[in-house]
């Protein structure tokens, strides 16, 4: 039963979003839309699943003093800081925590918001030394994607623009170049990569509903 | 039909010749005054005509689809229609409530707001601003949900192809048959890589993505990484897999245990080849580069999921001159490891590699169900093309979805 | 060690400084720039000025403020052109953090004159309906019902007081859909529910590293334009004639660009000049 | 320089990120340590506000009792956290999985392929078109496993990962593009929020 039942509900769920693309008629179209009112519930107790997960992954390095705990000590302080404020909608005025001028959104200016998008601006400087330090023209491929590259790269500012505006022939100028490249080879390539894709998501979907695909159901 | 038409043009003309005659008599009792303003704040535009109502097909109900011709007014010169108003009621006689107001030019309108199995009746006007004039009622209509969305036939077809293709190959794969799968070129580089390490008495590092046992790359890596500690068992040459998931570790020992069985060298395997060093992203990325510098592994392999710490990792291993192999299904951050790595498999190669080695039959059916897809892709392209050039597009047209 | 060998082995972080001056002194030298729109751009900026007024779009915001730098001025850009337009807007997203960056977009977008003249009403002109977890279910489940989806804004006033939402039952009722995307579930989930289930046309902006992979959607047409990073949003700022960030961040990008253009060439040259070497 | 602490607060940290660039540092791990908590809370804030509150919690207090099943199969989700029980979560999990593999199967089918196939099926009257063929046609075959890569099929292969390269060149361009644009971000508010050196 604990497969059985796990395996049914994922065939029917799977069978019935199928089917209501070709039968717009009651009941299918009913169910769909009952089951999605019900799906955005899970997905967010799924969402709340992963914060506890991460709780207790950190308590228990805190329990067992494991290397680097104290570091748990303060993921676990910043999320009881944060949370507690918003659920409970603390220092606020408003009937919720979700609007301008609350404590939470003043958290989220000042504490998430800076280290979000400074964890994503490091990835510059590593792009700038590996620019410098790996990235090689070591074979006709790779050569033909680093010329891609400095033309989109140098089209897609003005300095290509003021680089090559003398050039008279319109089609010769950078971002002209910069444009037809994504126009034409770059969007048949990645229309080729998305349709073997797709069909890579459609043959994983199909397995799944018929339950030839069960990883998902874990050991035992 | 042509005596339809005919007939409401001779309604029109009617129409008009009473319209006209109305205006004058207004006019003659306003004094003149029309006159001297405009003449189409008097005169109403012609009415729309042919109106025809039915149940908007291929829904789940609740829809009526309107359509009519416009008003002859409208445009052609005459520029005295404003805009369209459509007026629906429950009996034929009336009262019409007006439900939808439309812009000059409009011919077409669905009615979203009807009940199922309630009979309704429409009018269109078309008006100047000022004066309007309505078009005779349509037929009694009624709508309903349908059993079957035939502009989904197509969809249908081209379903029920793949699945089959695909179920077709997975139940070939699991009785044992041969399935043919190509080599993928960058696996004989595998054998190289590890040769080299070897002769330099120097590690094997293998990097399985960041992912979880959840992605299917995480997976296919795994396999790879079979193959790999199945070379450095017969070769005799230690390999180092620092993973950054507890699952992946479980299972990574699996593997290479397994393998280092396979070949004949149990006692030269230990847990300690495959070491988990930590969740987050950047600190993993931190300490593997600590152990490149540190170990100098001659080969490196990086088979799995990759976000940005691709291009932190692939740096440092270039710079400590090992020969790299990288495979991911992360368009991102593939550009990154083609240009910095010695070979790269790219995208869907990397799970045909891992089919190719594992010989799994789920994969190996899929991969082929896939193919079977391309295949058909590629017929239907080159059919399709030649048409379009041709000039002949139907064709095409079925291939249209809705 | 010949000049190169010795290039090679240089401390990265010697890199990390110069990509750190590339970026920050062009910030403080005032560049005119002369545009040239990309036709994805214009396409976006042409989609929206076709709209009739008074007809409604939705303005669906996924990303982070990670990816903010290249996102946020899109959304002021498509805020600014709705409102001139006179279009009714309606603001959600598919990741919890976009609402609070429309938010903000808003109060940004309100502290210029010319919008704060305009007198816009939050329920009548505007509202913002927040986020809502599932990612693609919850546009399916919009084309039946957005009250189903939503049963209230972001801040939990039920869409039934809000008297813009008063003839929007569903994506039929909605002229077009403007997305802003930074990742999964975001474009891609758009094109897939919105445009190709239910019709409804639709034109993204989105960070530089997805923009590659949506072209095939231009070509279809199932995306009327696109906005690829900071160019796009650059270029949107100029063909809507309001400057913003995207705009006077572009000429450190110009300099960081040609600066890695040039690491990548002297790399390559140290790599072929020591190779050489090394076979002979 | 800024006067408000809140401003303050985002320098630190944001300085406490970038020195990661020098080396792994117990400034960088904490900073890090509350990015990841505070994420966590946004999200559990966010959940209960915008989903759970009025999707379900509004819904059964209105009586609805049709949104029960979601309220139980959320909480089944939750027994993950107990081994002993653990197992119930599968039930939510496959509930999730089946509505992801549904929507997938045929979502793909029409837009990623269908659609796709139909927006290649072109006449070979402009130098746009037979490129665009050429480069799907050739890029499909070089994902053809069940054929080796010789005569014919080889040589298109080979055309088509000229192709994929050139997307790729695109992309790595792309990418660059993105990252340094973040930078540039976190940049100007270090010197025009926090240092007031820019307007």
């Amino acid at each position: 039963m604990r497969r059985e039942i796990p395996l049914f509900i994922t065939a029917t769920t799977g069978v019935i979003f199928i089917i209501a693309y070709f039968i717009p008629h009651r009941p299918v179209n009913q169910i769909q839309q009952l089951f999605l009112a019900w799906l955005y519930i899970i997905a967010a107790f799924a969402i709340i699943l992963g914060v506890l997960n991460l709780l207790l992954v950190n308590g228990d390095k805190i329990y067992k003093q494991s290397k680097g705990w104290g570091y748990s000590v303060i993921i676990i302080l910043s999320f009881l800081v944060m949370a507690g404020i918003g659920t409970f909608n603390l220092g606020g005025r408003a009937t919720s925590p979700l609007e301008e001028g609350t404590s939470f959104m003043w958290l989220f200016y000042n504490v998430y918001y800076p280290l979000s998008s400074t964890v994503f601006a490091l990835l510059a400087f590593f792009v700038a030394s590996a620019s410098f330090r790996a990235f090689r023209a070591r074979n006709k491929e790779a050569a033909l994607l680093l010329v891609a590259a400095f033309f989109v790269m140098l089209g897609r500012v003005p300095i290509g623009n003021y680089l090559t505006s003398w050039i008279p022939l319109k089609w010769l100028q950078l971002s002209t170049i910069a444009n037809w490249i994504m126009a034409y080879p770059n969007m048949a390539a990645q229309r080729a990569i998305m349709i073997g894709i797709a069909l890579g998501i459609i043959s994983t979907s199909l397995r799944l509903i018929l339950g030839i695909e069960k990883s998902y159901l874990g050991g035992e | 039909m042509l005596i339809k038409s005919l007939e409401r043009r001779r309604d029109r003309l009617r129409w008009r010749v009473t319209s006209i005659t109305v205006a004058f008599v207004f006019s003659l009792a306003l004094g003149g005054r029309a006159h001297a303003g405009t003449p189409q704040d008097t005169l109403p535009p012609a009415p729309p005509t042919g109106l025809i109502a039915f149940d908007t097909p291929n829904d789940a109900g609740g829809s009526i689809t309107l359509r009519w011709i416009k008003s002859p007014d409208d445009g052609a010169g005459a520029e005295d229609v404003k805009g369209y108003q459509i007026l629906r009621a429950e009996r034929r006689e009336g009262p019409y409530k007006v439900i939808a107001r439309l812009p000059a030019g409009a011919v077409r309108y669905e009615d979203a707001t009807t009940k199922d199995g309630v009979t309704y009746y429409y009018k269109v006007s078309a008006s100047d601003g000022v004066n309007s004039s309505e078009s005779p009622p349509g037929q009694a209509v009624r709508s309903k949900a349908q059993w079957f969305n035939f502009k989904r036939l197509n969809m249908l077809i081209a379903g029920i192809i793949l699945s089959l293709g695909i179920i077709y190959f997975i139940s070939k794969a699991r009785k044992g048959e041969e399935l043919y799968i190509r080599k993928i070129a960058g696996l004989d580089a595998v054998k190289e890589a590890v040769g080299r390490a070897t002769e330099m008495g120097r590690k094997v590092f293998f990097i399985p993505g960041i992912l979880d046992l959840d992605d299917v790359q995480t997976i296919a890596g795994l396999s790879i990484l079979g193959q790999v500690a199945r070379l450095t068992a017969e070769y005799g040459t230690e390999l180092e897999v620092p993973v950054c998931r507890s699952v992946v570790m479980v299972t990574g020992r699996e593997t290479v245990k397994e393998a280092y069985l396979d070949s004949g060298h149990p006692d030269a395997y230990n847990d300690e080849i495959v070491h988990y060093m930590t969740d987050d992203q950047f600190g993993y990325a931190a300490g593997v580069d600590g152990l490149m510098l540190r170990e100098k592994p001659a080969a490196i392999f990086y088979q799995g999921a990759f976000y940005a710490e691709s291009l932190i990792l692939a740096e440092t291993g270039f710079s400590v001159g090992a020969i790299q192999i990288a495979g991911t299904a992360m368009p991102s951050q593939l550009p990154f490891f083609i240009t910095a790595c010695d070979y790269t498999l790219i995208g869907e190669e990397l799970f045909a590699a891992s089919a190719y080695l594992s010989r799994e039959p789920r994969a190996l059916g899929s991969i082929k169900g896939q193919d079977l897809g391309k295949a058909i892709i590629l017929i239907i392209l080159g059919l399709g093309v030649i048409l379009e050039t041709l000039g002949i597009t139907s064709f095409s047209q079925l291939f249209t979805t809705q | 060690m010949g000049f190169f060998q010795r290039m090679m082995v240089l401390d990265r972080r010697i890199v990390f400084v110069l990509i750190a001056v590339a970026v920050v002194t062009p910030l403080f030298i005032p560049f005119r720039l002369k545009m040239h729109p990309t036709p994805a751009s214009r396409g976006l900026y042409d989609s929206v000025r076709r709209l009739p007024r008074g007809s409604t779009v939705i303005i669906s915001g996924e990303y982070d403020p990670g990816t903010a730098p290249e996102i946020q001025p899109m959304m002021i850009g498509a805020l600014k052109q709705c409102f001139r337009k006179g279009l009714k807007v309606i603001l959600m997203g598919l990741w919890p953090q976009g609402p609070a960056l429309e938010e903000q977009a808003l109060q940004e977008v309100f502290q210029e004159r010319e919008f704060k003249e305009m007198g816009l009403r939050y329920g009548q002109d505007y509202v913002n309906l927040g986020f809502k977890s599932g990612g693609g279910a919850v546009i399916q489940s919009m084309g039946t019902s957005i009250p189903v989806a939503f049963p209230t804004d972001m801040t939990g006033t039920p869409l039934g007081k809000l008297p813009l939402m008063e003839g929007v039952h569903n994506l039929s009722d909605v002229a077009f859909v403007l997305d802003f995307s930074a990742g999964d579930p975001g474009t891609p989930a758009w094109v897939m529910f919105a445009h190709d289930r239910f019709h409804v046309p639709m034109a993204a902006g989105c960070t530089a590293v997805s923009a590659p992979m949506l072209y095939p959607y231009l070509q279809t047409k199932q995306l009327s334009g696109l906005l690829g990073g900071l160019k796009g949003a650059a270029d949107y700022e100029w063909l809507t004639k309001s400057p913003g960030k995207g705009m006077q961040y572009l000429p450190s990008q110009s300099v960081a660009h040609l600066v890695i253009v040039i690491f990548i060439i002297l790399g390559n040259i140290a790599f072929f000049v020591t190779k050489r070497k090394g076979e002979r | 320089m800024s006067t408000d602490i809140g401003v303050w607060i985002a320098a630190l940290l944001t300085l406490g990120i970038l020195s990661f660039l020098y080396k792994d540092n117990p400034f960088y791990k904490v900073a890090e340590s509350i990015f990841i908590g505070v994420s966590a809370a946004y999200w559990f804030v966010y959940m209960i506000y915008n989903v759970i509150k009025p999707n379900l919690y509004e819904n059964l207090q209105a009586g609805h009792w049709w949104y029960a099943p979601a309220g139980i199969l959320g909480v089944m989700m939750l027994f993950r956290l107990i081994p002993k029980v653990g197992w119930l979560s599968r039930w939510a999990i496959a509930f999730m999985i089946g509505t992801g593999a549904g929507f997938n199967f045929i979502l793909y089918l029409q837009s990623n392929v269908m659609k796709q196939m139909r927006g290649t099926l072109a006449p070979l009257n402009s130098l746009g078109n037979v490129i665009m063929i050429v480069g799907v046609v050739t890029g499909l075959i070089y994902f053809f496993f069940s054929a080796e890569h010789k005569g014919l099929l080889g040589g298109a292969a080979k055309v088509g990962i000229w192709f994929i390269m050139v997307s790729f060149g695109a992309s790595f361009g792309y990418t660059v593009m993105a990252r340094v644009s973040l930078l540039i971000g976190r940049m100007h508010f270090l010197f025009s929020d926090w240092l007031g050196l820019l307007h």
